[in-house]
């Protein structure tokens, strides 16, 4: 795919508008899949004319038609349809209404999905998009958070993207991967985060970013979390403490070497996420730094996750269930303490 | 073992006066209450979605009538608040759940219709479609190991919802368990925005009961003696060992998916039609009609639903939100099994 | 759009003597590479598990036969060695995969009934029943989207796998889309050890297709005429547009689940009965009586079959195992996107 | 529950017989939990007359008629049965016939059973049975090790026994729970491990057993994978290595306690898990003792998973797939050069 389209959004320049939202980048990227690649297409339910429960296909339907279909209530057989159609050589975009019914699609996903290319020598390339996290309100099977579940299988690139640009170049990106994608959306981010427009550089899935340079500690996160660790961060700053913040990207793989650099200079990691406590993302990230990056270490990791409970309803609760700037901000306090 | 469906088009109702009357009222409770939620939402006071069953009033309502709440057990779904309250949930419990007090049925942790008391026979559902009708086969199985008879089961269910994987295995193990199981499926037409030519492709949903070795009844969803009929006989038949029970519904949902959407995708013919087809004002004109109630007796009936809503608006209201810092964080019952927190660790 | 089902007992077959004739061929050649893995099985010399198709080969070689490779697209599932075979899957590569030889088209990652070629049109399936019915849903809307026309898919499903969500979903969905699916549910009366009676409650299963808005067709799935006539009939009704089609072929297992299993559940009286049920036996007779082959060249049948069956045997247990130095470990076809064994981090 | 029945099996004394096996002992505690808990049954695939895939239930259906069910092939419906018949006040156990397969019950797992007490405050008291782990030539999936995945989600308890009795009393006392419990047996021990008899002694869920003192290194480990770290340690023990080795025995709660008390003693920790690489209970067990432990540890901590792959089904790549005491042998000198 090349970068012809770089900046253009619903046809406009970027300049025409004002700024472009995480969600209308998701959106774009599907836009330009679609117009670039005839093996693209996309399957969900509500897709079609309604545009998707939040407006991530908004008018591509009538764009491309007969390549944006509603599908029925079945998860299972929407993945399975579409491991079939990727390894008859299209390239299936898959949305989950929430990624929370993508538990419906497990068993396609990890053993279906996953294991294709390993088991056959064919590949499977597709995307399945997962609108994830909390928002206030959502309850407890409209919030989660499932990147860690899927990067614990082998076959699947996991995906966490957190900023408008990495919403609009990874999902571009995925679809031309050789391999089954799970890319996990934040809806928090959906109409909140803007940029000014696309940004023309993009950096290679599998890399992470360094988001804020610092020397007194290194905050690892990915997706939503990486606007709470940035608020923490610029919080600190005024008392002169720099962190730094890097943005995984993709989870699975996930840029040890990244981290290790970023832990060497500063000597201190705190691993944040927005899944559940046990296992998981900050899990993998701080069992690997004490492996890789042990003597690097000044003071023992942390690790920041949302509650080991089901994500609670109402806001009160669900304020305090996962991290925010104000947790974190503490917890790397404690941190420089050590 | 093996009952053979019969799809029947009309029932002779049979349904007395008095039976009706007590649907309608049902009705018009879950119709107020719906309308001030709705009102509330759009004035930004209730905490998360809204999800009306504007229009299937008569569907729900019958089915929570057929059952009893003490013997019977009854998961609701979507659409059901009608149906909800004729099994024995209250209006301060739904407006407790919507305005997020502290005193509701899921004590802020969860919400909406999500809300159940599994102890007093309503499961509480979760969101992924289909998967409390095999739970409510799990509470039959349970009566029955337990040696207790006459137990009912219900479970609602969308068109839309009979697509998932979970809703065909519960049918299928309600059928060779042969359990007195009762399956409301309200066929409304959309899934969302999905139409159901995008749903399913045969010509009634009913058609599946016989696959399953169940009895199908398909009836108009918005003719409440009809829909009295045909629950209290599918429940009856149930109740007496008869199997499962599929009844389709056939309906339109007057109203978005949930309050943030206008349901535009609905074409225009359709949306026309369906006003001539709501159930309460066909139920109100056959209670007029009837003369089982005068329009002074009517206007009574709304203005007590009416007062007895406000009331729960603000009882809700003055109650406490839930307190985090109150709130135990415990999964699990077994409490000594849980670790320390592991985010302060 | 949507099709009823028509349940038929008896077709009227005009199959040909040179097309039966064929089916016989395949029938016997399963059943002579069956036969020999049993025995290699009971010699411990096969890798893993052994499951067979034993009963099974008229109504599995009927539904290969009625596909063509390279056009069509065929998930066979566990009883499926002479429908495989007939699709064009080969002697050698079934004892490659139960040998353990790393040629095989699975490279010793994956075995027996699991194996296959997907660039020929035969998925590998995974052991989770139910799961490769959307699989060909996929490859079907791949090739629609493509231009693709003619083209059908088949699947191969047990009894007890429809009692799996996954199959449902898929068939649904296959109507929903009116895709040209053949799905062939092979009745064999249990699922492992299980009854019927334990898994459905339908009187003939193909009373779930017009729920679906499939065709349906049921059938004595050990009449080799019958089987070839009805998955020709079927095929080409999907091949014309005729959407989905649903066989059910009503069957014994001729042995237990896997070769590890001695069926000693299965009734006496049923396991008498069986074996005058043997397809292969019945198949046999109607080409002697027919004269569509004599004792002696039954015999050469026979003997040739064997000795192509040895032939390869010999072949797959000398090629070479699967060599772990030489293995990747390479589960993503974007190599770069590997990260480094973390075993030796 | 009581102890009356300790020790007897198939109503006979151990003295009777000459050992008693893992699988016989996971038999043996359903068949005291039906005789002694009228609100226990029993429901799966081909359970009841044939007693089983592994024949774990062989002859339970005789001695309990009614009690003991075969299931549709329906893993979803199993789980919500399950639930239903657990929150109305019965105790229900439910096999898989392979652990595998849960992938199909797993929405009904993680958001039903597991939410269910949070949610409502009624108790869901289930255990679902899963025959977990690689045997020589079971592929892909036959042989999967899911704890890692059940544990990430809030409202599960996750057993791993490794050994004959608590094969026995943790199935037990799992069944007194008022929670859903994921009981993951490993087929490799299931005819392999005997015992001479049950022991008397138990120890209660949720405590981690030092298997074998030491004081050079600490293993933790679980399952099928201790018996693997036990020959790995009495190879090292000629040469005057001595190796701690901790069982887990449930992944969660996981006791972090022991492990840390054990890397006060030794300084070095090896964690190894059969099951992915990515996250699971490795990366939980170094994350959770490189955060609390940091300061006593003499040497970077280190992990031992099976590859990145799906198992594979030939015997050559199975061998040499997942860890072996050959492995974790060559690890822990690794380790205690460091
Ligand atoms: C398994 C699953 N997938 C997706 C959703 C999201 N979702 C919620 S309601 C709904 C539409 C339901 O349609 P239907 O079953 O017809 O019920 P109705 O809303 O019309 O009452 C969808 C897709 C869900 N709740 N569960
Ligand atoms: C989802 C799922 N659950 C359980 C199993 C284990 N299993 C393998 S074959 C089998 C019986 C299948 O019976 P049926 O579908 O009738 O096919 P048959 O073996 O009779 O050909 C079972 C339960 C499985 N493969 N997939
Ligand atoms: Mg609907
Ligand atoms: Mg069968």
């Amino acid at each position: 795919m090349d970068a012809a389209g770089v900046g253009m959004v619903d046809g406009r320049k970027p300049a025409d508008r004002v700024s472009i939202t995480y969600l209308e980048a998701i959106r774009e990227a599907q836009n330009k899949a679609l117009r670039e690649d005839p093996a693209v297409f996309l399957y969900g339910q509500d897709i079609a004319t309604f545009g998707g429960a939040f407006k991530a296909t908004k008018n591509l339907a009538k764009e491309f038609p007969g390549r944006v279909l509603d599908s029925p209530i079945s998860e299972d057989a929407m993945l399975g349809m579409a491991v079939g159609a990727a390894i008859d050589g299209m390239r299936p975009i898959v949305e989950m209404q929430f990624a929370d019914f993508s538990s419906i699609a497990f068993n396609q996903i990890i053993n279906q999905a996953a294991t294709h290319y390993w088991r056959t020598g064919v590949p499977c390339p597709l995307v399945v998009r997962l609108p994830s996290g909390g928002t206030s309100g959502s309850g407890p099977f409209h919030s989660q958070n499932m990147e860690s579940l899927y990067a614990h299988y082998p076959g699947l690139v996991v995906l966490t993207p957190a900023t408008v640009g990495d919403a609009y170049w990874m999902l571009l990106e995925a679809i031309t991967l050789n391999d089954p994608v799970i890319f996990c959306e934040h809806k928090f981010l959906y109409y909140h985060l803007k940029a000014d427009s696309l940004p023309e550089e993009r950096l290679p899935i599998g890399k992470a970013r360094i988001m804020r340079g610092g020397r007194h500690a290194t905050v690892v996160t990915y997706s939503a979390m990486l606007h709470e660790a940035l608020a923490a961060a610029n919080e600190l700053a005024r008392d002169g403490f720099e962190i730094e913040v890097v943005d995984l990207r993709s989870v699975k793989p996930l840029d040890t070497d990244t981290i290790l650099a970023s832990v060497a200079r500063t000597g201190r990691l705190l691993a944040v996420g927005e899944s559940f406590p046990w296992g998981g993302v900050t899990a993998e990230v701080v069992s690997r730094i004490a492996m890789e990056g042990f003597h690097l270490l000044d003071a023992p990791p942390r690790r920041l996750n949302c509650k080991d409970t089901p994500i609670p309803y109402h806001p009160n609760l669900w304020a305090v269930h996962r991290p925010t700037a104000a947790t974190i901000e503490s917890s790397i306090r404690d941190l420089l303490k050590q | 073992m093996i009952q053979s469906a019969s799809i029947e088009g009309l029932l002779p109702t049979g349904v007395t006066a008095e039976r009706f009357a007590e649907g309608f009222r049902w009705m018009l409770l879950s119709r107020t209450v719906e309308d001030k939620i709705a009102a509330l939402y759009h004035a930004g006071k209730i905490v998360g979605g809204v999800y009306l069953g504007r229009g299937q009033e008569a569907f729900s309502a019958a089915l929570g009538m057929a059952l009893q709440q003490g013997r019977d057990v009854f998961a609701p779904l979507i659409r059901d608040q009608a149906g909800r309250m004729a099994f024995g949930d209250t209006v301060l419990s739904t407006l407790r759940t919507y305005l997020g007090s502290v005193l509701g049925p899921m004590r802020g942790r969860d919400g909406n219709i999500h809300r159940g008391e599994p102890r007093k026979g309503m499961p509480a559902m979760i969101s992924h479609l289909g998967a409390m009708v095999s739970v409510v086969c799990g509470v039959l199985m349970s009566r029955r190991f337990k040696g207790e008879t006459g137990v009912v089961g219900a479970a609602s269910i969308g068109e839309g919802g009979t697509s998932t994987g979970a809703w065909h295995e519960a049918m299928n193990m309600a059928a060779v368990e042969r359990l007195p199981l009762v399956v409301a499926v309200a066929n409304n037409q959309f899934a969302y925005s999905t139409p159901s030519t995008r749903q399913f492709a045969c010509d009634d949903l009913v058609e599946r009961a016989r696959g399953y070795g169940a009895q199908g009844i398909s009836i108009d969803g918005t003719d409440l003696a009809q829909c009295i009929a045909t629950f209290d006989a599918a429940v009856s038949r149930a109740r007496a060992g008869g199997g499962p029970q599929m009844v389709v519904g056939r309906l339109l949902r007057l109203c978005g998916h949930g309050a943030h959407d206008d349901a535009s995708y609905v074409p225009v013919e359709l949306r026309e039609l369906a006003e001539n087809r709501d159930c309460l004002k066909a139920a109100r004109a056959t209670m007029l009609t009837n003369g089982w109630a005068s329009p002074h007796e009517l206007e009574l009936m709304e203005a007590e639903a009416y007062e007895q809503v406000q009331q729960a608006v603000a009882q809700a209201q003055r109650e406490p939100r839930p307190d985090p810092a109150r709130e135990t964080w415990m999964p699990l019952a077994s409490e000594w099994l849980m670790e320390g927190n592991l985010q302060t660790a």
